[in-house]
């Protein structure tokens, strides 16, 4: 059980390493910006995936507030990519 | 670049510093003195399934207050300071043609996104959530709108009026505990309910509701503030 | 009665307050309660002749008790500071008339008033210095109304004074760090039983708080430009008074803190012959001697007096530093006489410039016959000033010279001389400039100053008489004071000195008989060549040129032009140019300094991380952090 | 398409909130259901004229049973999508062929378009990045037709008939 | 049964999680990325919690309204994201790329806006 | 540890990019590096190894099992601070590009001494 | 029994009526300028009311939520900070009595707001008995003021602000990481607590947290060299707040200093280098007002000399020094507020804030220009004004043992005095006896702008005639202060 629990961990953690990987390298910021998408994404699935690892139910939750708040920042963020700041 | 350098090893001590300090106390160790106090009384005091619910709004309800007055401080410094651009009308007028799809998809997720943080703020005593993320939420759910339409303005007069009555709603409730028996500002003075019911721990869901109506109109406002500067013109 | 000495401070204050306030109804109100608070101080005080020692306890501060008490000398000095603010008070009525901020003014002066008499009912530190402090900035509010120069010399006055304050404060915090008391009493217990450096420190700092106020040189600085620009009547109080408040500090210090009762018998004992008083001593004597000359030099007035003030103030420190009973009875009675001469000389000089409206010696002249009243007070005071005759200034001059002699103090002997000699220099170019010669076109019309301010020449050329044919009147006090900080007196009567023991005798009456006499006969022969023909001024022929009304030929300009090209270069050099160049230095200095604000936040963020990252540097170097 | 009437997209509104509110909570305890009828209620107030102009239209059983036989068919084409996408990220040669195309659409809600328009994005190999009217503007990354016709008939000839039915 | 269904679903899901943001690495220009990592983290994440739904069955309705949560936002996000990408000129891959009709859509847009 | 060196990093970071810096929009991302920074301290100040959210959610839960509530409870309390300070730090930055036309603090200037 | 003197009101009623502003500011925007009196009246009654609990009790505890401490915040308001708590709420009366006339730009309805939340914050800083309640307090008053520096938002209040934004952020941070670490070290956050449990732990160990605390603490309390955004933004904002930033704000900074330094660190070891800073900061504060053509950064730099000063002052640890700290704090307080609304008053008339143009103004507003020359006596420490008393005291206090070093820090404190004296003359001077320019109508500012700073006069004036008290009750504050014991006693003893 926790082996396979590892192993998800390890295949999302590589995800996420990639993930920060094109938001350093960018070029530019909105190269940035879906790298930090991707990596919001990946975040929502490993709260629920917390949630089921340390039983805690209340973690859905918090993934859920994290997903909008991570999902208006990102159109906020196209907003002022798009018009400049 | 002598500059870069001596500053990033003056930096380079403080952290090795602060390192050092911290070795002391490791991580994952346990360093809880008062904590522990309040995981063993929260059931029994304050009715919270949530102990950092009890926390922040019992325990450490003092400091709440003090983090909803400074966030109503920082929302006025903001009106201040934006205050003739907000004067500033005929800017107001240009408007952005923003994205179908965000305008579209902004409209349908806003009642959702009100309705969640509703549940955050109400649940704050039972989750993890509370006033301070609910009212985020529902600031958010604003922010949203002035990407869907920029040029249209909340109604600022209500939510001054809303941000006023929750802070007398916290204020009052918190009063209303030096007139008990118990002398004590924030004294919880309703029944305590069933652990892990809506209706439980005393005032506490009242005063979430109070923060989370605060706490949204506040950040709705600042976001006002801040997109009437950029949505609404107020650029170069 | 005890309350009384507190009764006596608090009149002129009240005085002040009153006619502030009735100034606010009418002039004449406030005229009204100014004399007659003033007044009533002077009656006050005569309460306390010869009265013995009185202690009134005002209250308790930083456990140190303050005291007002009154002893001879303290009422000697508040004998001068009553006298000579009541006949400012009165000069000042018509002088000032016309100017903004009277009822200020009024209130002013007798807040300076009140302050000196504090000073001289103090019984301790505290007290004193408090009053000390009012007395610097309310008479620096004083000379700043004279207009736009005074508030520079005002600006000069009240920096020295601060520094001068700030000095002595450091001394009283020594002092009560040591016995948490500053009463006199203890605190001279303290310095009879206290290391040699301690109360070294200590004179030293007092000194140059009293050096300032009295004007001793190099502290001296402040007082010329002060003095000629205040206003006349203040110049009288300040030169009058506030410089003998210093003197009378330095004598409270050397004989009431040090409790030098033995200075009387030989040397101080406390220090060894030449050090402290013997450096004092020379101060003063440089003192005379070089305001001497620099009063000579002088084409104004006013800082001709102030200069001369400078010098004789010497005199007076001189005397108290020679330590013999007569060197000290002889300084304090300078002081006393002093007072009276110099404020003579500014009242006249004031009147002078009240009626001409200025004070250049050059543009002065011939005003003999338009303000005859004016001229015989000035007559008197330099008579007095230059220690002639049966005047008093000579009296105390004689007693300074004569306890020189007995010290054998030679040298300091000759620069007294030598002041006194440059003093009739200046005082004859001061009568001669203003009043003798051709009267200039435009001062045609000068009339005598009015009767109110008659009354304070009058009065005070009076004292010079007074205390010069009967110097007994005075010497009672400071006999009776002397006595007081155990100094036995000498012998004294009424006419003057009987001698003995070393000291040769002085009888004023014979002298003034003398000099009396002289004058009639100098009268009949000049009322007897009265009768030849008065010619006038311009009546006469020089070099083939008619004279016309236009041109000037009495050249009181550069009258000692010739003594200013060889003296000059020594001058240059002057203290006031050093201080300036500190205060330029210190200035570019602090300029730099203040230049750490640089208005960048990179800067002043960077201070916050240099100063946590210093001392995280120094934990670590100790090592372990917990 | 006309608008609802106030009261009608308020109730509409009211309900969904609520239905929403029930699935958030995920409990039918009784506290919870009062509370949340009553937030429905008032959050309703300030929505309802955002969320839908038809009100209650939408809750006709036909347009419910399309939606219910539309979701597991768009979830189909979903997994298709990224299969679709891991062959040609993964596969060596990376068979692309991108471009941005115009395709047209009937719909006429917003709410149509942008079903359509999302439908779009997570289907094989394109992504919508603007409506205008009744076209949209895709990114397509195998492009296979560059009309507007043929590239409408590729991408969006699998939703329209569903999404017509569904949104009006 | 359902445990094993369940972690099918979660491994299927970190599947594609890792593919999406692989192909944010691996692809030429902005779009294409977007393309691959819009498509599969989305496909991924929802997968990912309806398995955590699916193990833990208490929890399936919530899993259910975060994983349709996922699914609303995600296209919104990357269209406004690929929008402001296109009109501020991240350049795409000259090379590759075989048409290009976004001037002719936002330029007769333009002309709309201008024209109300 | 790793999130304390972690926290600590973000803090110098911060304070670096407040130094170093021209961009007043990097200085107030600086700043808030360094709130963020102090936020991951307190947080991880109170993780308890194998310790769970304090919250009593099912009734097998026990007080011996929780982390330390406070520090999160002031952390709550410190992000809302540094949201508001932020908040206001870029209305000033924006009134500031108003004055002045620029984002680079060298042109700020104007006081000093 | 229904006590309404609790200590808690202090911060609740400000809040109450911030909340009420709130709510009628949309209806009437010029009516919320009637509640911040209001406010800082009722805590002033409130404060006063408690002054004989502290007298008699020396510590007044009150508790929140109804749980004793350590386990719940409290507020502990003992006699320091009771004084500072009396000095705020009065400053806030009179200066918020100032602004009816004196605020006329717009938006009004946040300024109040914000008026009234920095007096609280102030008020607040100095009566918890938290830590990171401090920490708290601190950043409404921070976050207050900066909104307040900003207000007039021309080019100089928004540069001042933002830099006094960026330090004192930079300057909460390094507070909260201190406090933390104190809460890593002894898992409580309550100050007597703390105390109790940081005992056991050596100079070293406190060293770290405590400089981060200093240093936060510092730059709002204006010490060398934290101090450099004060002289910019404390002259940007309006002048009424100006004298609350000068008058109290940077106190009560240096009040959570002396707090933390004396009950909850007991750290007398530390005093040289504090000691240290300290004198840095009085030599730069003074020396720079010198130099200041602008009136109100010259009373700004003046703040920050007064500031060392008093910080000086306290570092003596001695009861006497303390005892002198305490009494320049009230000194400075009162005559640096009534400072600012003179200058504030001046500046309506003469549309300056140079010191050359106040030449001669002396004659057309005569009772500023008197209650100005009244201030800076009181403030230069001139007899018969507090301030002598206070400058003696902690001239007394430093002298205590006289040394070498002693000396050399008397002369240097008497030095800066002479500096003050300079620059407080020279504007008196031109001010007084200046020639008025030629061509400016100047009169006397309206009656609601002098009639607050008057009042404030006849409390400075009071306290000249009548010292004594204050003395006693200062020594009595300060011995308090020094025997930590009694305040831990007090917040734990119900344990
Ligand atoms: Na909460
Ligand atoms: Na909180």
């Amino acid at each position: 059980m926790s082996t396979l629990n590892w192993i998800y961990l390890g295949i999302v953690s590589a995800g996420i390493i990639l993930a920060v990987l094109r938001m350093i390298i960018g070029p530019d910021i909105t190269n940035r910006v879906i790298g930090l998408d991707v990596l919001t994404t990946i975040t929502i699935a490993l709260f629920v995936f917390f949630a089921l690892i340390f039983q805690r139910y209340i973690y859905i939750d918090v993934s859920l507030v994290y997903g909008l708040l991570a999902f208006i920042g990102v159109l906020v963020i196209a907003r002022f990519i798009e018009r400049g700041f | 670049m002598i500059r870069k350098i001596t500053y990033t090893i003056f930096l380079s001590i403080i952290v090795a510093t602060l390192i050092l300090f911290f070795v002391a106390f490791p991580f994952g160790k346990n360093k809880m003195g008062v904590g522990k106090y309040y995981l063993n009384n929260d059931i029994k005091q304050t009715g919270a399934a949530n102990v950092v619910t009890a926390v922040t709004l019992d325990y450490r309800g003092l400091d709440t207050l003090g983090e909803v007055t400074v966030l109503f401080a920082a929302a006025a410094g903001v009106s201040i300071l934006f205050y003739l651009i907000d004067q500033d009308k005929k800017k107001r007028e240009r408007q952005v043609y923003p994205n179908f799809i965000v305008r579209v998809g902004s409209r349908i997720i806003f009642p959702f996104i009100l309705l969640f943080g509703s549940y955050i703020f109400i649940h704050g005593h039972l989750t993890p959530g509370g006033g301070f993320q609910g009212g985020s939420i529902i600031a958010s759910g604003f922010l949203l709108l002035y990407l869907a339409y920029p040029g249209e303005r909340v109604n600022r007069k209500k939510l001054a009026v809303t941000e006023g009555l929750a802070g007398l709603t916290f204020v009052v409730f918190g009063a209303i505990g030096i007139f008990t028996g118990a002398h004590s500002f924030l004294f919880n003075f309703f029944p305590k309910g069933t652990l892990n019911m809506l209706f439980s721990a005393g005032i506490l869901p009242i005063l979430y509701i109070a923060i989370g109506f605060k706490v949204g109109s506040e950040f709705a406002g600042i976001i006002d503030d801040m997109m009437c500067q950029t949505v609404c013109g107020g650029e170069k | 009665m005890n309350m009384s000495l507190m009764v006596l401070l608090l009149t002129p204050f009240t005085g002040g307050i009153l006619s502030y306030l009735g100034g606010k109804i009418h002039r004449s109100v406030r005229y009204t309660f100014a004399i007659l608070f003033s007044s009533l101080t002077l009656v006050e005080l005569f309460f306390y002749y010869n009265k013995p020692v009185n202690h009134f306890v005002l209250g308790k501060m930083f456990g140190s008790v303050m005291i007002l008490q009154i002893n001879p000398i303290s009422w000697l000095f508040a004998f001068i500071v009553t006298t000579i603010s009541l006949l400012a008070i009165i000069f000042s009525v018509n002088d000032m008339e016309g100017r903004g901020g009277l009822d200020f003014y009024y209130f002013e002066l007798m807040v300076v008033e009140g302050a000196m008499l504090g000073i001289t009912l103090a019984g301790d530190l505290l007290t004193f210095f408090l009053f000390w402090e009012i007395m610097s900035w309310t008479s620096y509010l004083l000379i700043i109304q004279g207009g736009n120069k005074s508030i520079k010399a005002g600006y000069k006055y009240i920096i020295m004074s601060i520094i001068g304050a700030n000095s002595m404060l450091i001394a009283i915090a020594m002092i009560y760090g040591k016995i948490h008391t500053l009463v006199f009493r203890n605190v001279a217990m303290l310095l009879a039983a206290s290391p040699h450096g301690f109360d070294i420190a200590i004179f030293v700092l007092f000194a140059i708080g009293f050096f300032v106020e009295a004007a001793v040189m190099p502290l001296h600085t402040w007082v010329s430009d002060a003095y000629s620009e205040a206003p006349s009547s203040v110049s009288s109080v300040l030169s009058g008074v506030l410089e003998k408040i210093g003197a009378y500090g330095l004598f409270v210090l050397l004989y009431a803190l040090f409790g030098v009762s033995l200075l009387g018998k030989l040397m101080p004992l406390r220090f060894p012959s030449p050090t402290i008083m013997y450096t004092i001593g020379w101060f003063a004597g440089i003192s005379i001697v070089v305001s001497t000359f620099l009063a000579i030099l002088q084409e104004d007035a006013k800082k001709l007096l102030a200069y001369s003030s400078i010098s004789q103030i010497g005199y007076v420190v001189l005397g108290i530093s020679i330590g013999t009973s007569l060197g000290v009875a002889g300084g304090l009675f300078h002081a006393l006489n002093h007072a009276i001469f110099k404020s003579l000389l500014f009242f006249t000089i004031g009147a002078v410039i009240y009626r001409t409206g200025t004070r250049n010696l050059s543009e002065l002249g011939g005003l003999i016959k338009k303000m005859p009243v004016t001229f015989t007070g000035t007559l008197f005071g330099i008579i007095a000033l230059a220690g002639v005759p049966p005047l008093n200034g000579f009296v105390s001059k004689w007693m300074i010279y004569e306890a020189l002699l007995q010290k054998k103090e030679v040298f300091l002997l000759i620069l007294a001389l030598i002041g006194s000699t440059g003093s009739f220099l200046y005082v004859y170019r001061l009568i001669h400039s203003t009043f003798l010669g051709q009267l200039p076109e435009k001062f045609k019309d000068v009339k005598e100053v009015p009767f109110l301010m008659q009354i304070p020449i009058w009065l005070l050329s009076l004292g010079t008489i007074v205390f010069g044919i009967w110097p007994g009147l005075a010497m009672n006090v400071i006999a009776r004071g002397e006595k007081f900080f155990g100094i036995t007196p000498i012998k004294y009567n009424l006419y003057g000195f009987p001698g003995g023991n070393g000291m040769g005798s002085l009888k004023m009456i014979n002298i003034s008989s003398v000099f009396i006499a002289g004058l009639i006969v100098a009268y009949i022969i000049f009322a007897l060549g009265a009768k030849t023909h008065r010619i006038s001024q311009y009546d006469n022929y020089a070099a083939g040129q008619v004279v016309t009304k236009d041109t000037k030929y009495n050249y009181s300009y550069g009258f000692y032009m010739f003594f200013g090209r060889v003296v000059n270069p020594v001058f240059k050099w002057s203290a006031d140019k050093i201080y300036l160049a500190w205060a330029r230095s210190a200035n570019v200095f602090g300029d730099y300094m203040r230049r750490i604000y640089t208005g960048n936040l990179e800067t002043y963020s960077s201070y916050i991380v240099v100063i946590i990252s210093l001392v995280g540097f120094l934990i670590l170097l100790g090592g372990k952090i917990w | 398409m006309e608008k609802a009437s106030k009261f009608n997209r308020y109730v509409f509104t009211v309900i969904v909130l609520y239905v929403s509110w029930i699935l958030i909570t995920a409990t039918t305890r009784t506290d919870e259901l009062i509370v949340g009828i009553i937030v429905s209620l008032l959050v309703a107030i300030g929505t309802y004229d955002y969320l839908s102009i038809q009100g209650l239209r939408h809750l006709s059983l036909k347009r419910l049973w399309f939606l219910v036989i539309y979701i597991p068919y768009y979830l189909w084409q979903v997994i298709l999508a990224n299969f679709d996408m891991a062959y040609r990220v993964l596969a060596p040669s990376m068979p692309i062929k991108p471009g941005f195309v115009i395709v047209h659409t009937d719909l006429k809600t917003d709410s149509g378009k942008l079903a359509l328009a999302n439908s779009i994005t997570l289907t094989p190999g394109t992504l919508t990045m603007d409506v205008k009217d009744d076209k949209l503007l895709v990114h397509w990354i195998y492009v296979k037709d560059r009309t507007i016709e043929g590239a409408t008939h590729e991408i969006c000839g699998r939703f329209e008939g569903f999404l017509k039915v569904i949104f009006g | 049964m359902r445990i094993f269904f369940g972690y099918f679903l979660l491994y299927f899901g970190a599947a594609f999680l890792f593919l999406g943001a692989f192909g944010l690495i691996r692809l030429p220009d902005l779009y294409t990325r977007m393309q691959a990592s819009t498509k599969s983290t989305t496909l991924g994440a929802f997968s990912s919690v309806l398995g955590v739904g699916i193990l833990m069955p208490h929890w399936f309705v919530k899993c259910l309204v975060v994983a349709f949560f996922i699914l609303l936002t995600a296209p919104v996000s990357s269209s406004a994201l690929m929008r402001a990408g296109y009109k501020t000129g991240v350049p795409f891959d000259k090379k590759r790329t075989v048409v290009n009709k976004g001037k002719e859509f936002f330029s007769e847009k333009k002309e709309k806006e201008e024209g109300k | 540890m790793i999130f304390y060196v972690g926290a600590f990093i973000l803090i110098a970071v911060g304070l670096y990019a407040i130094i170093i810096k021209k961009n007043l929009v990097k200085i107030i991302i600086g700043l808030d590096l360094i709130s963020s920074g102090t936020n991951l301290l307190i947080v991880s100040i109170g993780y308890v190894k194998g310790g769970t959210a304090p919250i009593f959610s099912h009734p097998g839960i026990l007080p011996q099992m929780m982390v330390d509530p406070v520090p999160q409870a002031l952390t709550l309390t410190a992000i809302v601070i540094g949201a508001s300070e932020l908040a206001l730090a870029a209305a000033f930055v924006a009134i500031l590009y108003k004055h002045y036309g620029t984002l680079d603090i060298r042109k700020v200037r104007g006081l000093k001494w | 029994m229904v006590n309404l003197t609790n200590p808690i009101l202090l911060i609740a009623v400000p809040l109450f009526f911030v909340f009420l502003a709130a709510v009628i500011a949309p209806f009437s925007k010029r009516a919320t300028k009637y509640l911040p009196p209001v406010a800082f009246l009722i805590n002033l009654i409130i404060t006063l009311y408690l002054i004989p609990q502290v007298a008699e009790k020396g510590v007044i505890v009150a508790t929140t939520a109804g749980i004793k401490p350590p386990f719940a915040i409290n507020i502990a308001v003992d006699g320091l900070g009771l004084s500072l708590a009396i000095i705020a709420s009065l400053l806030g009366l009179i200066a918020s009595l100032y602004n009816l006339k004196y605020i006329t730009e717009e938006p009004q309805d946040k300024f109040n707001m914000l008026f009234l939340l920095l007096g609280t914050g102030i008020t607040w800083m100095v009566i918890t008995g938290d830590m990171f309640n401090l920490f708290v307090a601190f950043e409404v008053t921070s976050i207050s003021a900066f909104g307040l520096v900003g207000f007039l938002r021309d080019k100089d209040s928004i540069e001042a602000g933002f830099k006094y934004l960026v330090m004192g952020s930079i300057g909460a941070s390094l507070l909260l990481i201190g406090v933390v670490m104190l809460y890593a070290a002894t898992g409580t956050l309550n100050m007597a607590d703390i105390a109790e449990k940081i005992a056991r732990f050596s100079f070293r160990q406190k060293l770290l947290p405590y400089s981060f605390i200093f240093t936060g603490l510092g730059i709002e309390g204006a010490l060398f060299p934290l101090n450099a955004w004060l002289p910019d933004a404390h002259p940007a904002a309006p002048s009424s707040v100006s004298s609350i930033l000068s008058g109290i704000m940077t106190t009560a900074a240096i009040y959570a200093i002396i707090r933390a330094t004396v009950t909850v660190f007991n750290y007398s070891a530390i005093t040289p280098f504090i000691l240290l800073i300290a004198l840095l900061t009085l030599v730069f504060g003074e020396t720079s007002a010198f130099f200041q053509k602008d009136i109100k950064r010259m009373l700004a730099y003046s703040t920050i000399g007064q500031t060392g000063f008093f910080f000086f002052a306290f570092s003596l640890g001695s009861v006497q020094g303390m005892q002198g700290a305490f009494m320049q704090i009230l000194n400075h307080s009162l005559s640096k507020a009534m400072l600012f609304l003179i200058a504030g008053a001046m500046i309506t008339q003469v549309h300056s804030r140079n010191i050359d143009d106040f030449s001669g103004i002396g004659k057309k507003m005569k009772i500023s220009s008197v209650f100005f020359a009244i201030g800076a006596f009181s403030l230069m420490g001139l007899p018969p004004f507090f301030g002598f008393w206070s400058k003696l005291t902690i001239i007394f206090a430093t002298l205590a043992y006289t040394n070498f070093y002693t000396i050399t820090l008397v002369v240097i404190l008497l030095f800066m005095s002479v500096i003050e004296g300079a620059y407080f003359f020279r504007v008196m001077q031109s001010m007084f006896f200046g020639k008025l320019k030629e061509g400016t109508e100047i009169k006397e500012a309206s009656p609601g702008l002098v009639v607050p700073f008057v009042i404030l006069g006849i409390v400075i004036l009071t306290l000249a005639i009548y010292p004594t008290p204050i003395i006693a009750v200062s020594k009595k504050i300060a011995v308090q202060l020094i025997h930590r014991a009694v305040y831990i006693n007090a917040v734990l003893g119900g344990l």
